[in-house]
């Protein structure tokens, strides 16, 4: 095993448990760690300095930043890929992978980077298109062989990978960022009265202070134990990731027990953004030979994982950091060569070595042998959160970074620290203690009377504008993109930020711009000669921080809905048919027996979905005949009948039978599909074009468990189970409702209708008792021969009865007369919806109509969606089509161009499969008893 | 409803052991764990709908989002009710199992002066789920967007909003001082909405209680 | 996800609501001519800022209301 | 310039792939190379896909267009822009349309935010801003404007050749040539110019890509913008002349219409250059709103609306 020989003593800051030891595999070869470290710097205490390769020139990378936005330490942990090595904890028996090593880690390529070097300059993505082009291919492979990241696997992940949730909070406060500003506007939000939550993207919070000197530590230890008493919720390893309309906020928690990563919704009344900065990498030859590092992360490697990280450190310094990163360094038995001052205009020119850090280049060609350079040239402000919102980032060149412009920020969000200025810590500390009143105060959790925190304001340190060095070096990390490519994007016109940023890709990597977005944006500004308050930023786009999948979509569950016979189905072998939120019986196995049972004997069909509004008052009526395109007016207690409901465009929209239960109490049923959207029609009507009209609408869909019985020995069966409803045809004809005991259970509502052509009831009884009836039912007509049909089965019937189905066969287009449904229509029973253009279709006469279709070969079944073609044109179509069991042959129905639509008609199908063959259009869309002498047996 | 002897099934499948109470079939088991989720879906449940403001809701006494439990005399005994507000200008009525003849009775004596009532029986129409203990509010913010803090929904609160994605009715309906949620949905998403509340548990040890009549 | 103000609720994610657009006041059937009625039925006002329209409270109260929502910034307030 | 992937319209229930056949037929009579395919042909195209019966919304089948690919949107852009700069077009970046001038019923010119120009024509072929544009000119369109989402994911290595669609999961699903996923969906609920993206699009938009790709729970996503969509009732464009005389629109693509856009802009040359309409698209005059002839286009675009 590794041995830790770059491991320092203890450090005063660290965030290791020396005492808790473990193992972890890096490539196949186990590696020691403490609990605390993380990937990178476990590997790091062992010595290790490259990680990965980069993206288009495979050159080795090491670690950078020693952050979460480390583009140099992307690993492959298991199944997961691309793991924030320099973030993610080191656990015991971990499979830690590096990626992107085509050919391998250690294998330094030359031909690869020739080869790609060839073809990726900037905008090769297009170039390549270009020319040869019957090359493209070849491009096209050999760029994927590039392509970036790790492995995803279609086999299923393990139960710790692939379950997630989600929580929704309302805190007054929400503070994102846990550094001194946070942990102070946290503090002071909860002692003013606010429900706070404060979220840190690192493992404990702290910011900078975890890696400064005593002092700042001691401040840190006393910031935490008045953070633990304040009753602020504190997450740690979680991020907000963005800001969206209305303050609501989202954040990813990481880290947890029984979810592998969790989504934290915050409906928020104040966000306060404390994010701290980022550290600004410098553009020069070499900046990513590994050993080549920014002061924030030698700093970390030191002082929070006791990393030795090199022996002999160059530095690059512009500001106090910097100057502290040397103390570290020194402290830490680093030798210091040579400390380059940016401050006096000192500069580096390049790095030498390939596979690490040999040596610098200082201007004058001095040459200084290191195996590390330390580079501390500024700060990058994360303003994404609030210019997510709409603030405009402004530049100010005397700090050589951004901030929030104060006219544009939002009452609803707060920045603080870092982000707005430098200064003392007890500057700092007295600015975000107003922050977090002021937060509070908005949040409305103080008395309105209390006056708005003045909040001081936080001291600028002038800062020298340091992007790039005299030589050309990598400016995007994670993309390969060098400021050379920049260059030549402007030099081909692409001169504004935006199009430089498409053309080059640069900010569009796993970084998102964090580290490269301001250098990318100054480089472009030098090269068209304008400021960069002129050239302008890129666009913050959400998420701030990388999410899973898993995590934005959390439990992978959607509401389903079963009727009160669904155990019964399962137990019989049904075929699961998904109807939307509904789990219905396709069919019991033999849908052609199914449908001959219904036709000779009996059979009942669960058809509960079908949706039911109770309606009552005295202006039903009203709403009847406003709805439906038929006449309502006179409907007789005792009577159901059959409607028909355009939308204002005469576009068919539902149907479905009414009954009227009594004097002000009627049934309204609509298609299954339609359940809820009927209702919200019929509320739409009532509540904002007849606010006056006495009707109260319920929807019972479910209260009902609904149970079709048809079939020539329905009556038989029924009378089997039914004492007190006279069920004989003078007593109860068809399109007539009774109500009363089924199967001893009260309160059944019972129809005579007829989707199926033969005589029968639909029976709607109180659904916790719908599995006794159907049960009784089917015990009670064995020797009746009754069977259980299921969808496909009703299907088959309907279509043998010519019934058409609204959404089958018609469309978002097909208006009532195109649907055949002239005969109901009345357009002389005054206003309806959709009567106008119905009037007018009439007159136009519709362009095409349903029709029956018998193919002339009686074995040949059309498959639905096959077109009618005449001379070459399309001329309609097949909108339902099936082997009719009864009939012997395939039966059909269609909607033709209405020159077409004669009875007698001869057209021709192409079926898939490139046949034409020869059907003929039928006298009546029923195939089979299309005079009803069945259904009103 | 006078079955003779017919059982009623609650759309939620109960969780063995089976046994038959008021007519109902329904879980016999018992937890005495800190968080616990039961079918009450034997409940009788009655919806009224009439003018927000009107005869009716002056007699009802009860406005919208929130709920009174009161005693009222089904039959031949006194039953507790509890009256919810569930709505503008509607009201649900939840009763002991069986009671919903007695119950519509007393409700349609609410009508009159020409206010326009509506009083439809929904015991068989809707699921209804109780969610007791200390965690419930977590499992429950799981599940819907509604702030559940005391200032916003305090004990004796109602409202409709989307639980598991379903419209659904929450009354905070806390037992001697613990926290307990009433949550109804329709009928036929009875086990989805029980399954998903079992699964947002599982982190604090959630576990299955049987229903006990009346339970209110 | 925006909130939207149900007058009856409170205020409320716009998921509990199905959007209905701005409201368009239906001319007389009886009189109204082709081009009125298809007026009624396609155009809309489609304005870039502060816009009148109803909204359906589906998960909630099962209201329509009406809302004041300015279509580029998304703000909103009671009418 | 072309990628060519393949493209998979799924279905996910007997209604949509009664439309996909419907799509196939009229495709196939038209000439062009699609058909039908079931969940076993799918899980050879795409094996991370769940064509499993288990599935919330099991698979029936797709819509199969072998020759469908990817195009690199940003290349052809600068394409015709170069193009038309060598021609002489003259092209002003940065540039905000301010008024339209029409005098007895006809176009005389346009103000912007720098300057005056004198034109006889004017084609309104912007997508967004449309109505705002034609109201300039005093045309009302049939056009509501709603944002279109969009996604992308931390590039992985190449997994995925197909391009996957899915109407009843609103989600279009692809990998570029870097590994990135690009995922894509229908328009948002409720009207809107707003471009900042929604936090429930993408947690939407990952619950479906999740139930198509169950194994890709981990994968992160790293980006989301939006545009603007100019959706008509029937979903069809509305290219020609208008009341005002030359005044021309070539508007109301919706989600969709990039493959369209070359000849389109060809048939509106011919417009613009003869005065009358091509038979090509005389169909999707602005006229047919209020003649009630609507376009049969619904589904046309890849993601259902």
């Amino acid at each position: 095993m590794k041995r830790q020989t770059r491991r320092l003593d203890r450090q005063p800051g660290e965030v290791i448990d020396r005492g808790s030891p473990l193992e972890f595999g890096w490539n196949g070869r186990s590696y020691p760690a403490y609990a605390g470290d993380t990937i990178a710097s476990a590997l790091a205490a062992c010595g290790e300095r490259v990680f990965s390769r980069s993206f288009k020139y495979h050159r080795p990378r090491g670690l950078l930043t020693a952050s979460y936005t480390d583009p140099g330490c992307i690993v492959q942990v298991g199944d997961e890929p691309n793991v924030r090595g320099a973030h993610r904890l080191a656990e015991p028996g971990m499979d830690v992978r590096s990626q992107d090593t085509w050919p391998s880690l250690v294998f330094d390529v030359k031909a690869a980077n020739e080869l790609v070097g060839r073809f990726l300059p900037a905008g090769f993505y297009y170039k390549t298109f270009i020319r040869p082009r019957p090359l493209w291919p070849t491009y096209e492979r050999v760029l994927r062989r590039f392509s970036h990241g790790g492995v995803v696997s279609p086999d299923p992940l393990s139960p710790e990978l692939s379950s997630y949730d989600k929580r929704q909070v309302h805190p007054d406060v929400l503070v994102a960022g846990g550094g001194p500003a946070g942990m102070t506007s946290a503090v002071a939000a909860a002692r003013a009265g606010a429900r706070v939550m404060l979220v840190e993207e690192e493992h404990s919070l702290g910011g900078h202070l975890r890696w400064g000197d005593k002092a700042d530590l001691a401040a840190l230890h006393d910031l935490r134990s008045l953070l633990a008493a304040s009753g602020v919720e504190v997450l740690t390893n979680s991020v907000v990731f963005g800001r969206y309309d209305h303050n609501h906020v989202a954040i990813v928690q990481r880290g947890l027990t029984h979810v592998y990563e969790r989504l934290v919704k915050a409906r928020a009344k104040t966000l306060v953004v404390a994010p701290g900065l980022i550290e600004r990498p410098y553009v020069f030859a070499g900046n990513d030979v590994p050993g080549v590092m920014l002061s924030t992360a030698v700093r970390r490697l030191i002082n929070l994982y006791a990393v030795k990280p090199g022996d002999r450190a160059v530095v690059l310094t512009a500001n106090p950091q910097g100057d502290a990163a040397v103390v570290d360094l020194e402290r830490a038995g680093v030798e210091v060569a040579h400390v380059v001052d940016a401050r006096g205009g000192d500069d580096l020119v390049r790095v030498l070595g390939r596979g690490g850090v040999k040596g610098v280049e200082l201007v004058g060609g001095h040459r200084i042998e290191c195996d590390l350079v330390v580079t501390a040239v500024g700060w990058t402000a994360p303003l994404t959160l609030l210019t997510m919102a709409g603030t405009v980032a402004a530049y100010d060149s005397r700090a050589a970074r951004y901030f929030p412009g104060t006219a544009t920020l939002p009452d609803d969000a707060l920045p603080a620290g870092g982000v707005v200025g430098d200064g003392t810590l007890d500057e700092l500390v007295a600015h975000a203690d107003a922050v977090g009143r002021e937060a509070a105060r908005r949040a409305g959790s103080m008395s309105r009377r209390e006056p708005a925190a003045e909040i001081p304001a936080l001291p600028v340190d002038a800062h020298p504008e340091l992007f790039h060095g005299p030589t050309h070096g990598i400016v995007d990390f994670s993309e390969d993109v060098s400021s050379r490519d920049l260059l030549t994007a402007v030099e081909e016109g692409y001169s504004s930020a935006e199009l430089a940023k498409r053309y080059t890709t640069a900010t569009m990597g796993p970084t998102q711009g964090k580290l490269e977005s301001v250098n990318v944006v100054a480089i472009i500004a030098e090269a068209t000669g304008r400021t960069i308050s002129q050239t302008g930023t890129t666009t913050w786009r959400p998420p701030y921080a990388p999410v899973t999948l898993g995590a934005l979509a959390g439990r992978h569950r959607e509401p389903v809905r079963y009727s009160p016979m669904h155990p019964w189905h399962e137990r019989h072998g049904a075929a699961p048919l998904v109807a939307g939120a509904w789990i219905r019986p396709d069919h019991y196995g033999d849908p052609a027996g199914e449908v001959l049972a219904v036709r000779k004997r009996v059979g009942i069909i669960d058809v509960t979905p079908i949706g039911k509004l109770d309606l009552r008052g005295p202006d039903v009526p009203k709403l009847l005949n406003l709805l439906y395109v038929n006449r309502w007016s006179k409907l007789e207690v005792g009577r159901v009948r059959y409607g028909v409901m355009c939308a204002e465009d005469g576009v068919v929209l539902d149907d479905g039978v009414t009954g009227r239960l009594g004097d002000q109490h009627y049934l309204m049923s609509t298609t299954s599909s339609g359940a809820a959207s009927v209702w919200e029609w019929v509320e739409s009507w009532l509540q904002t074009e007849h606010p006056g009209w006495q009707v109260h609408v319920t929807p019972v869909t479910t209260s009902y468990a609904s149970i079709n019985v048809a079939g020539p020995r329905s009556r038989e069966l029924l009378g089997r189970v039914v004492a007190e409803i006279d069920l004989t045809p003078q007593a109860f004809p068809y399109m007539h409702v009774r109500t009363g005991r089924v199967a001893g259970v009260d309160g059944c509502v019972l129809w005579r209708i007829g989707f199926t052509g033969e005589l029968s009831f639909e029976l709607h009884v109180p659904a916790s008792y719908g599995l006794h009836v159907w049960e009784t039912l089917l015990d009670s007509g064995n020797d009746l021969g009754v069977r259980a049909f299921g969808i496909e089965a009703q299907r088959i019937l309907r279509l043998e009865k010519g019934h058409l189905i609204v959404g089958q066969d018609t469309d978002g287009l097909t208006q009532a007369f195109s649907a055949g449904l002239d005969g109901l229509i009345r357009l002389d029973k005054g206003d309806f919806v959709g009567r106008s253009e119905l009037v007018w279709q009439a007159e136009a006469a519709a362009e095409s109509r349903l029709v029956g279709l018998h193919p002339n070969d009686a074995s040949v079944v059309p498959e639905e969606g096959s077109q009618l073609i005449e001379a070459g044109v399309i001329c309609g179509r097949v909108t339902s089509s099936r082997w009719s069991p009864t009939l012997h042959r395939s039966i059909c129905l269609a909607q033709v161009a209405t020159e077409f639509a004669e009875p007698g008609t001869l057209v021709t199908v192409r079926l898939p499969d490139g046949r034409s063959v020869p059907a003929t259009v039928t006298e009546h869309l029923a195939s089979v008893d299309p005079e009803g002498a069945r259904l009103r047996g | 409803m006078a079955e003779t002897g017919v059982v009623a099934r609650s759309p939620i499948a109960p969780a063995a052991p089976e046994i038959i109470l008021a007519g109902w079939a329904v879980s016999a088991r018992r937890s005495g764990a800190a968080l616990t989720v039961t079918d009450c879906t034997p409940m009788t449940k009655v919806a009224i709908k009439a003018a927000p403001v009107g005869a009716t809701a002056e007699r009802l006494e009860v406005p919208f989002g929130r709920v009174s439990r009161q005693t009222w005399t089904l039959g031949d005994r006194d039953c507790s009710v509890m009256v919810v507000g569930s709505g503008p200008g509607e009201w649900l009525v939840l009763g002991p199992p069986g009671s919903q003849v007695s119950l519509i009775h007393q409700l349609s004596t609410l009508a009159g002066d020409g206010d326009l009532v509506a009083v439809v029986d929904l015991s068989h129409g809707r699921a209804l789920v109780r969610l007791t203990g200390s965690w419930a509010a977590e499992v429950l913010a799981k599940e819907t967007a509604m702030d559940l803090g005391d200032s916003v929904c305090p004990d004796g609160a109602a409202f409709r909003s989307a639980v598991a994605g379903l419209a659904a009715d929450v009354i905070r309906d806390d037992r001697d001082g613990t926290r307990s949620y009433l949550v109804g949905c329709e009928r036929s998403s009875g086990q989805y909405l029980f399954d998903s509340l079992l699964e947002s548990g599982a982190e604090f040890g959630i576990e299955v209680d049987g229903f006990v009549p009346p339970d209110i | 996800m925006i909130l939207i103000p149900c007058p009856w609720c409170g205020s409320r994610d716009a998921g509990e609501f199905a959007y209905g657009g701005e409201p368009t006041p239906r001319p007389d059937p009886r009189t109204a001519t082709r081009e009125q009625w298809r007026g009624y039925l396609y155009l809309r006002n489609n304005v870039a800022g502060w816009t009148t329209e109803r909204w359906y409270h589906r998960m909630g109260c099962r209201r329509y209301l009406t809302v004041q929502r300015n279509t580029v910034t998304n703000e909103v307030r009671q009418p | 310039m072309f990628s060519r992937r393949g493209h998979l319209t799924l279905a996910h229930n007997d209604s949509s792939l009664r439309t996909m056949r419907w799509r196939a037929e009229v495709n196939k009579a038209s000439g062009v190379d699609s058909e039908v395919i079931g969940p076993a042909d799918i899980k050879k195209l795409v094996p991370f896909m769940d064509t499993s019966e288990r599935a919330r919304y099991p698979i029936l089948g797709a819509l199969y267009h072998p020759p469908g690919g990817i195009i690199r949107h940003d290349a052809v852009v600068w394409g015709y822009a170069r193009a038309a700069d060598a021609m002489g077009v003259h092209v002003h970046q940065d540039t905000e349309l301010t008024g339209i001038d029409v005098e007895q019923g006809r176009v005389t010119g346009v103000r912007t935010n720098r300057g005056s120009i004198a034109t006889s024509v004017v084609v309104n072929c912007t997508a967004g801003w449309s109505t705002l544009v034609a109201n300039l000119a005093g045309v009302r369109l049939p056009i509501q404007t709603f944002p279109l989402q969009a996604a992308v994911t931390e590039p992985v290595r190449p997994f995925l050749d197909t391009v996957v669609v899915s109407g009843t999961l609103h989600v279009y699903v692809s990998q570029t040539d870097r590994g990135e996923l690009v995922f894509g969906a229908s328009v948002d609920p409720f009207a809107s110019y707003s471009t900042r993206g929604t936090l429930e699009f993408v947690e939407g938009l990952a619950g479906h890509v999740l139930q198509l790709m169950p194994s890709l729970s981990t994968l992160r996503l790293l980006r989301q913008w939006a545009g603007l969509c100019d959706m008509t009732p029937d979903f069809a464009p509305i290219m020609g002349h208008t009341e005002v005389d030359g005044f021309l629109v070539d508007v109301g693509w919706g989600t969709y219409g990039f493959k369209a856009g070359p000849v389109a802009g060809e048939a509106m040359a011919e417009c613009v250059a003869t005065g009358r309409t091509p038979e090509l698209i005389s169909a999707f005059g602005l006229r047919r709103f209020a003649d009630g002839s609507l376009v049969g286009e619904k589904g046309a675009a890849a993601v259902g609306h």
